[in-house]
């Protein structure tokens, strides 16, 4: 295991301590918690976004700490769900009054950890709404299943909640766009090679030399299944399908793409598969309104990518144009 | 009772650290590679906090105190699993100043509610439950068959451990370990283990006591 | 090899394809040449900036085309100085009558490329003006070769010299205030991994399972020597000794930090180096007016990172944090 | 003569694209492992030229075809060095009609100037120049001597093949090597390489034509 840090138990606090040190100008640290939050929270009259999961997703979530997006991130253990009274911090250090939406992906533990802290917190009186994102589609019989898994498509919802709680929306509506966003983004991923969580030590799983994984979620699990390395074209078309399948967009629809980086893809190979989507989108006479690319959610150092498509609607688009400025997605 | 209940607890946490490896390697075949990681960094804050517990503090307090403190430091599914799980625990202790089998069977079933009702899986599903579950009732049945504590203990274990095997045999539909579908099928569940390893420290700890005290 | 990637002969071409198509309002590709310039070019009354090198460094160049930074970017092969005939057709393009400044990283065949182009271009009667990047410092008897290599510390320039330009600056004053960076942004790196020239099909180099390259170039090269890896703080006090030594900042100066991936290193290990980075500016009380930490210019899928320092003045400084839009660097 | 030049050229094309992974590794040792398919996408370039070339194309025409195409297909520091080798030549070659030693001799030195001038290096920075200019001067120096243009040629690639040993043996101060510093020791260049590899094309070339012609 070969990593940039000092010892496997500290990466966290000190990833904290190097986030918050680059840029203070979005971001402080919640003493004495693995929580950051915007310099300004709780920012007065603003529901509140808060989000967080384990660590090794960065930029995820603390990069999306900032206007127009997430008051808070909250961080965990690398690759494992915050503890309830870390959220429940999180939570009473951004609320303003109106109240705190809690973006979560849909993982058992994300899902119970943050009910906890939603419990602790509105026994405080604190106004809580929670938004479970579930947007990869490689699970294919997911409904007898704790369901689709929650990736990328996750900061779309960063994003468009994050614009409809900046213009003083109240928490049902912050939550409703959430639940839009949620309800018409899909994505799917696949790795080239595994990567290794630092108090491990070791690869979570080994890959042959032409051997991928298909469908994998972002902690280093193994996908779906494991098939020999196709050209991108190939893989693109493949986990388009998938997607498209779920999706359902029709031509005229209006979509926006993230092709997302899991930390060490080059960009390079991120634009060769965001070549052949809007190649895809374009044929079946989709309209591609905003395209990102490059690492938003990330697994450490695994090599691998993921797309993900949001069918827009007026409203959706209007929020994913809005200003925001974070560390990590800044937009005039 | 209280050190005797701080040198019980103290043995599971024990053997859950030796074990950290282990459930990690199992976590990284169907899961994400943290379980033994969470759990030992869980249970070696559990040691500190009871150590450090005032003596007059009773069975119920000790398993709150570990309650809440794998809450807060554990993470992930199993964290809230079972920290639920010792602070419905606490609750079903209130007043009780021994373990024997009756107040066991009573702590434990609590603490296998709250494992139910904070985790909404059922036993066939490929988690903790598929030991806990079938160790439970081995236990109860045990106890009416009036056999000894340790007896019944020793019986459980082995339920636990068959439940280990059982989640080898299936395909995980709670958990990270349900987004593989069939490829979760031949792999020994971390948190079923987890489970076992708590419950095999605390039937050795018992067998010890009976013997040498 | 495990590339995303079609056929390596075309991932040049491709890539801009999907730049392009990812980010239509902010660039366009000039029909019949790896070149890719804003797509407002030329801006009417603005000496324009043209960079570029070899491919496989992004998100440079392509990725800071657009207000505030570049006018265009020319791509070569990976790893590959473009030809001539490319600059020279990016300078024709985005001259607006204001004249053309080459950012040129020193590395012999860029420069010779880049001068051939000038020639072309000034036969043409367009004025062009060159400056040439030399900001590494692990090269060490550096003044009897060709000098220190160019590496991230170009994007400060691209930065503050677009941010001059942007003001209707003339030419000369442009290419002033990027010798001004250019005299004043040290760099070095190290890394992990060494990375795949798609074509070649093989690593540059290998290491052992705990060795490192100190010192490296871009562009896979080997660096000055080898050694064990060490923890992050041990690492970038090493780096930040040499640049530091060089770079000579007294208490009280500022400077500007930039952390940068090379390409395969999660942003979690990036934090934990830019967290040394402040430690060690603050005992010195050197002040860090803005820092920037992730993949700017790349080395494929290198592991591994780079520290850039830039000691600022009043002007570079107000130059740093004037607005920039472009598809990698976002400053309202 | 444009059908011999073309021939000649292709040999040497053929020679560089043959050999490009030598290059290339030899590249990836103190470089950045792109030489070889630098060189062998220009000379591809160039073969495809030459070939349609109009039959009228002299030699001048022909070699000034070969650095257009290098230059604007090679890229890199050997691009522009190569590329501006063969359009010196292709001015020393105006009006000249036959390739004999004395033409060669004149357009040699005017491409070995080229390179000079170009990238600035002298011998003994261990770049192209070291196989090139004592090649040139043994060339020059046979010649004198009175040997056949063949026999000349021979003893240039002896000093060619001299000169990637004796680049072996220093550090490299001009170039992507010079980083290298001590590290490049013991390496051979992989331009002077490609210079031996192109002169070797053109030597057998006209041993050749000597023996089938
Ligand atoms: N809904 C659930 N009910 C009971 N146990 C569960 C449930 N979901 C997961 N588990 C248990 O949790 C274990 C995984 O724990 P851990 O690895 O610590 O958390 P995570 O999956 O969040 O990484 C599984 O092996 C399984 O036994
Ligand atoms: N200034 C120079 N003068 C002569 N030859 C040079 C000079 N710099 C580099 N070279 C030659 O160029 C070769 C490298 O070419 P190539 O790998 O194609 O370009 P790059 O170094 O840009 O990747 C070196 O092996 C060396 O022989
Ligand atoms: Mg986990
Ligand atoms: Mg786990
Ligand atoms: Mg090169
Ligand atoms: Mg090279």
């Amino acid at each position: 295991m070969k990593k940039v840090i000092n010892a496997p138990e500290q990466v966290v606090e000190e990833m904290l301590q190097g986030i918050v040190l680059a840029h203070p100008q979005y971001v402080r640290r919640l003493e004495g918690f693995d929580v950051i939050v915007r310099t300004n929270a709780p920012v007065a009259g603003k529901v509140a976004l808060v989000s967080g999961g384990g660590s090794g997703h960065e930029p995820s979530h603390g990069g999306f700490v900032g206007k127009g997006m997430l008051d808070s991130a909250v961080a965990g253990a690398v690759f494992t769900s915050p503890t309830p009274d870390q959220v429940y911090e999180a939570i009473k250090a951004v609320d303003s009054g109106k109240g705190v939406l809690l973006v979560i992906k849909n993982y058992t533990g994300d899902v119970m950890n943050f009910d906890m802290a939603a419990e602790m917190a509105e026994a405080d009186g604190i106004k809580v709404a929670k938004v479970i994102v579930n947007d990869d589609v490689a699970v294919e019989n997911s409904t007898w299943t704790t369901g689709r898994r929650g990736i990328a498509g996750t900061v779309f919802v960063h994003k468009i909640a994050g614009a409809k709680a900046e213009t003083g929306a109240d928490l049902e509506a912050v939550q409703q766009v959430a639940e839009k966003v949620i309800a018409n983004v899909r994505s799917m991923g696949m790795a080239l090679t595994p990567c290794t969580v630092p108090a491990a030590g070791k690869p979570g799983f080994t890959l042959a030399e032409n051997e991928v994984e298909i469908g994998l979620g972002i902690h280093g699990e193994p996908g779906t299944h494991r098939e020999e390395l196709r050209s991108v074209d190939e893989t693109t078309a493949h986990l388009m399908e998938k997607i498209l399948a779920d999706l359902k967009l029709a031509s005229g629809d209006e979509v926006a793409v993230l092709v997302n980086g899991l930390g060490a893809t080059p960009l390079m190979e991120l634009y060769l598969v965001n070549r052949k989507v809007h190649q895809i989108l374009s044929d079946a006479s989709v309209k591609v309104a905003k395209t990102l690319v490059g690492n938003y959610m990330t697994s450490l150092e695994m090599a691998g990518f993921s797309i993900s498509l949001l069918k827009l609607d007026a409203e959706t688009k209007e929020l994913l144009f809005a200003a925001a400025d974070t560390p990590a997605f800044v937009q005039a | 009772m209280s050190s005797f209940t701080v040198a019980a607890l103290e043995a599971v946490a024990d053997r859950i650290i030796q074990h950290k490896e282990l459930l990690t390697s199992l976590d990284a075949a169907i899961g994400d590679a943290d379980h033994g990681i969470n759990m030992a960094r869980g249970f070696e804050a559990v040691r500190v906090k009871i150590r450090a517990a005032a003596p007059e503090t009773d069975i119920s307090g000790l398993l709150k105190m570990t309650g809440m403190t794998l809450i807060s430091t554990v993470g992930g599914a199993s964290g809230p699993l079972y920290g639920t799980a010792f602070m419905r625990a606490a609750a079903a202790a209130q007043g009780k100043e021994t373990l024997d089998q009756e107040a066991i069977a009573q702590i434990w079933s609590a603490a296998l509610q709250g494992i139910k009702d904070r985790g909404k899986a059922s036993r066939g599903e490929k988690t903790m439950l598929d030991a806990m579950e079938p160790a439970y009732e081995a236990f109860v049945e045990a106890a009416k068959a009036e056999k000894s504590l340790v007896e019944s203990l020793e019986v459980a274990c082995e339920a636990a451990k068959e439940g280990i095997e059982f989640t080898k045999t299936i395909i995980a539909t709670k958990g990270r370990a349900s987004y593989l579908g069939e490829r979760s099928l031949g792999h020994q569940d971390p948190g079923a283990t987890s489970s076992y390893l708590m419950l095999a420290a605390l039937t050795e700890f018992f067998h010890n006591q009976q013997l040498g005290a």
